[in-house]
């Protein structure tokens, strides 16, 4: 079989990152995890000594990963909070997987494409979307939805799934443009069963587009488990039958996900085709914030799974290694907070939508029906 | 309201007072009782018992082999299903939400619907699907669709839409005995704001048979599902107006029961249509068209259809509601029929 | 039959004789030819140049890039052109058949028509998907759908329907300039079986824009794609009879033109619809119920539908022509309103 | 990963066959090709030499597969007379395919499942379907749909990859209702890229239902070649994907084909749940009858596969072991015409449909509406 995997090794640095690729050229290639399938790649352990000291990336880049990682968890926290006050939807948390979401979004560019679903908050934040319109996206509000025109984040997909092939088709497009971005998917454990992970997969292999699609494998589909969804219980494995290559991470070790995720990104900005990243990791909270896990699980499923705490592990290690003081610490979570609570009061002024708004954006061009249906409603409000 | 349950086959008398998901409940657990080959399966039906607790209690009853979850594919769900169907048993299944029927339509319009057609009564498939439909209660984007028309289109398929707990307990447990598939959606928004006595014990609602729920002499108004209450609502204010209002729930699209539909239509000569989905072909044209071809000649004035609009359900909770037929458009419609 | 075709925006003169199908060839090469952002893409487009030859050397002129045959599956293809659309590109599917569109339904449904509606517009879908339709020339089983109405009842996306070889290229030329969604359901029937006049050069007939085919004062007759011709058979011999008939090719589905639907119905008083879908629900549906809400007043008969039935189109080859409509029953349904 | 196919082995031969299962328990288990899953398993070379002697199936069994493999041909050859002459429809041939269709059909019984595609006659007819309704269906008669009630065969299935799913049902039944039977489902190189074969093989595997699917890559999907329609080289390892067996087979083998699918089908029986076969194999005919392979490939694309004819390869082989005689084949072919012959004449005696059964079987009880249309047909037939 000839897997791109065998001859890729990093061609050229990528454009520009959020957060540039690891440096380290000799551990770059993708032939340093080709065989390392079957296990999970872990550069720190959950208490934050180095596991794989060769691997680790630049300490600027884990600053920063640390940065987003707190920062996406402080926006986890707030929701939760703002959710109990009528001041949030219903929102999806994701606390506990900010290394999962963070270390592979943080692989890539403004212009390169990701695709979240409902859960990727976290992975949203960290590739750039503003802070005030993910608010504004949680309260349902239409100024969540109209995304940055410069980037290229859609809106969370909730429709489990269906966002793979369209990465596929954003991928290739970039492809035909000659252009080096890539496009990025998320996708979970569940959301794997369905047939358009399947197509998108082998689509992506057969067309070589340049997508990395991340499986995040945090345990649970609403009530089932991931033993449950599944009789395989290495979900990575499942790239060989696209004849990819498939990486499976610690997905609580936020230097492990940026690690692989970078390279693939590489490979797959160098043409070598797509990459499937399972992230091994955890839904420690419920599903959204309105559910209730005590219906389906025990303590006992949950236990041990705060002591993988992702932004602990890597506090631990930046602060054994000294790159982290309490002092900078605690600086950060100042900055944080001022950062939120200033989104908060731009979202706070965004006006409400009217009405008639329900049917704009139908068609550029709306039809005779619906310039009769909006007159309609207008009519009613005058009314 | 007070919707007077019409069971055909009850021998019990005694009732309950119930939710329409209670209802649901009851009617899947005595289906379960009665008949070793029904099985329910779905995502997160087991253990959690749905996420609106419609299977609450029944795995722990019947067992985790009578009733499951499955992996997370709507396709795989109905395509299993067929498979089962084939087989021999009775497969209840449930899609989460009517909006994520749509991964498995491929299944439905392709073999759901022709499999005793294409095999002459060889093979058919006694399979129930139960999907949550509609808006009204601020769900997340796609989880407010309400897609019965495509079904409705669809050879070979049943559709049923109850809209009171005694009917969906009747209508479920018809749909569970009849050997075709059946759609059986359930509005959201029914699930729990209204409670009537529902009768204990079985009994079923034959399918095809429309309900009257008000009766009246001035204008017919033809709905079924979480809109007859919006439709009972703005008849009622109509009668306080002098206006005479005979509300129809259909409970089931297919098969339609023209003859209620056109008994009415004769009388009242005026006719109102009240759906939520999307205005263009929605089933509310298929009624129309009926009347239009079988009744014109006892019409005086337009028909007027009430419905969605053509533009997706919005996600946007502030305003979903302007696109929900309410009681104060059926109820300009009405008036609008009589002033004709 | 010899349709006038209404080209916009026509600068040659010259014409050429041409089949539907390869007036669609023509469309496709002069779309690639003037957008680079147009692909082509589908199963067994490239190399075979696709079952009907619709896409026939269009690879080997535009290149594989352009112009390339997927893997088969047919939400991959829908679901990787919303991608391509997404980031500025102009997709142009094929599905092979119509019927084989099921499986990329939840795309459609999904996404495909609420892209522009949930992202504001900052996002739309330029998309065109391309589906061979309808019965008429004994293909197998499943290969003679007609699911135009499904799309029809799908916020956000236009439904084409072409009926002649001049009207299938201009429209789409239109289809594929177009800024959002399109559906372009061609008639296998008509593949081949018509030749005409067809413009060269690059035109567009603008999308929701009927065509009056034959004008008559009698009896309005309201049809598309294969129907067409159908239609017209019955038409003439109606005329024999000296019946006026005036046939309505509406060639968009969404948007509808009902303007002038409701002008002809204004003078004639009496509707025949006619479409091949199954019965139930069809577009046929919609048709009669606008007529119903908007022009009941000049109506002087029912209004009779034409169609296929509430059954699978039959995979059984000999006796298949029942379930489609014929100018035997279509000049039925126009002596039927003529004698009410 | 615990793979079933690890402990696998035969615990309980077969409770019947159309060919009695391997008699040879020590080549019975799944362990023997567990680890060749890379490889193509094969038991007789090209030009018939025995090259795995050990796993050999009984002489009677390989006389049977020889049998029926000239039956499937014959009837091949037949239909493609047939339609030239107007008496048969459009047909899809697998001249070349027998081994991939007979050896694994062979391999259940009358209380299995069988769900074929449009390509799948050799193995309906070898599952038991009469010759008789098998001419029917490929002339589109409803006799030919109207299965035998003593079988558990399907309608040819049109839709790709759509009978998949339905396999996974049956067998789950069956072993709901505590039988031993197993479901068996094909489908082609192409389909294997559709949803629904994904969704299926996870369900199967999750659900530990019965199945045996049997994915035929005869190297092309209409006009395109399989390394077009995906990038994996391997197909069986996408077995992998869903925790369960997958087994790569020589499908131009009979006795390979039949061995593997024999044991796939022990395994199923015994609870062990699903197998994923790989058939390699090569459509050497046309994609219909009325199909042009020159539009899309070359005489070099094909050249090669006529020298590994499964028919052949299996005679050749029986002469050489003298196993079988040129009088016994040729008592063979004689048996087999007359066979197919009578089938004709019980064929060509089948009464055309009428009009109004277009509308039969759309529901047990007609709907008001289907009384309707049906009387406007019969008032047309009538008039
Ligand atoms: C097509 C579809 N089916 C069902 C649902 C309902 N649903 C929402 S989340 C969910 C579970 C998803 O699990 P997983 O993919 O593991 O993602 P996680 O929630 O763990 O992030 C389900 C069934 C949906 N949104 N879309
Ligand atoms: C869902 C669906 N899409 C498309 C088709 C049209 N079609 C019929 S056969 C075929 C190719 C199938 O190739 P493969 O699966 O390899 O099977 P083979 O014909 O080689 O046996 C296609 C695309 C179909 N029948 N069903
Ligand atoms: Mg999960
Ligand atoms: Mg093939």
């Amino acid at each position: 079989m000839s897997k791109p995997t065998a001859k890729s090794k990093s061609k050229t640095p990528p454009k520009s990152a959020a957060v540039p690729a690891p440096s380290d050229p000799t551990a770059a290639g993708a032939a340093a995890y080709a065989d390392a399938q079957g296990e999970m790649i872990q550069l720190i352990a959950p208490d934050g000594t180095v596991t794989q000291p060769e691997r680790l990336p630049d300490v600027s880049i884990r600053l920063r990963l640390y940065h987003l990682m707190r920062r996406a968890r402080h926006f986890d926290e707030r929701a939760w909070v703002l959710y109990r006050t009528g001041r949030m939807g219903v929102f999806p948390p994701y606390g506990g997987m900010e290394a999962s979401q963070v270390g592979t979004a943080a692989a890539l560019t403004p212009d390169d494409w990701l695709f979240p679903t409902y859960r990727d908050t976290g992975a949203a934040l960290t590739y750039g979307l503003p802070l005030a319109q993910t608010i504004a996206y949680w309260r349902t509000s239409p100024h969540g939805w109209a995304m940055p025109e410069n980037l290229k984040v859609l809106p969370f997909y909730i429709p489990i799934a269906t966002q793979y092939p369209h990465a596929v088709g954003a991928a290739l497009a970039e492809r035909r443009r000659g252009t080096r971005n890539v496009a990025m998917a998320y996708i979970g454990d569940g959301g794997s069963s369905e047939g358009d992970f399947h197509e998108a997969l082998n689509f992506a292999g057969a067309l070589n587009a340049p997508c990395v699609f991340i499986l995040q494998n945090n345990g649970w589909a609403i009530s089932v488990p991931t033993r449950s969804q599944t009789r395989a219980t290495n979900l990575s494995r499942r790239a060989e039958g696209y004849g990819i290559p498939g990486v499976r991470v610690d997905g609580n070790d936020v230097l492990a996900t940026y690690r692989v995720t970078a390279e693939a990104v590489q490979r797959a900005r160098d043409g070598e085709g797509p990459t499937l990243i399972e992230t091994v990791t955890y839904r420690v909270k419920p599903h959204t914030v309105a559910d209730d896990p005590s219906r389906y699980r025990t303590a006992e499923d949950t236990a041990g799974w705060d002591a993988r705490d992702p932004v602990l592990r890597l506090r631990a290690h930046l602060l054994a290694e000294g790159h982290l003081t309490e002092e900078a610490d605690a600086e950060i979570t100042r900055e944080i907070e001022a950062e939120f609570e200033e989104a908060l009061r731009v979202a706070d002024a965004y006006p409400e939508p009217t009405p008639a708004e329900i049917l704009d954006h139908v068609f550029a061009e709306p039809t005779p029906q619906l310039v009769r249906q909006r007159a309609q409603i207008l009519a009613e409000e005058g009314a | 309201m007070t919707a007077t349950p019409s069971p055909t086959q009850t021998k019990t008398l005694t009732t309950k007072t119930m939710t329409m998901v209670a209802a649901i409940n009851d009617a899947l657990a005595l289906a379960l009782e009665r008949d070793p080959a029904v099985h329910i399966f779905g995502e997160d039906v087991g253990v959690m018992g749905g996420v609106f607790r419609a299977t609450d209690g029944l795995q722990a009853r019947f067992g985790a082999e009578r009733v499951f979850d499955t992996p997370l594919a709507e396709a795989g769900i109905v395509g299993m299903g067929i498979g089962m169907g084939l087989a021999g048993l009775k497969p209840v299944a449930e899609i989460q939400f009517a909006g994520f029927l749509y991964p498995a339509l491929d299944q439905v319009l392709s073999h759901l619907g022709r499999y005793r057609h294409r095999t002459r009564s060889r093979y058919h498939l006694p399979m129930v699907v139960r999907a949550p439909y509609g808006g009204g209660v601020h769900t997340p984007e796609q989880h407010a669709d309400s897609p019965e028309a495509i079904l409705a289109h669809t050879p070979g398929v049943k559709v049923v839409i109850p809209s009171t707990p005694a009917d969906a307990k009747g209508l479920l447990l018809a749909a569970i005995e009849d050997p075709d598939p059946v759609f059986f959606f359930e509005a959201i928004k029914l699930y729990r704001s209204l409670k009537e006595e529902v009768p204990e014990g079985h009994y079923t609602i034959p399918l095809g048979k429309a309900r009257v729920v008000t009766a009246g002499d001035d204008v017919t108004v033809i709905t079924y599902g979480g809109m007859v209450e919006v439709a009972q609502k703005a008849a009622d204010a109509a009668r306080a107006h002098g206006i005479g209002v005979e509300v129809i729930d259909l409970r089931t699209l297919v098969p339609l029961d023209t003859e209620t539909i056109l008994a009415s239509v004769q009388k009242t000569g005026r006719v109102v249509i009240v759906t939520e989905a999307p205005r263009t072909n929605g089933f509310h044209s298929e009624i129309s068209a009926t009347i239009a071809e079988e009744a014109i000649e006892y019409l005086r004035s337009p028909i007027v259809r009430v419905t969605g609009f053509d533009a997706p359900y919005p996600p946007f909770t502030s305003i979903e509601d302007v696109y929900r037929p309410n009681p104060v458009r059926v109820a300009k419609a009405i008036r609008q029929v009589m002033a004709y």
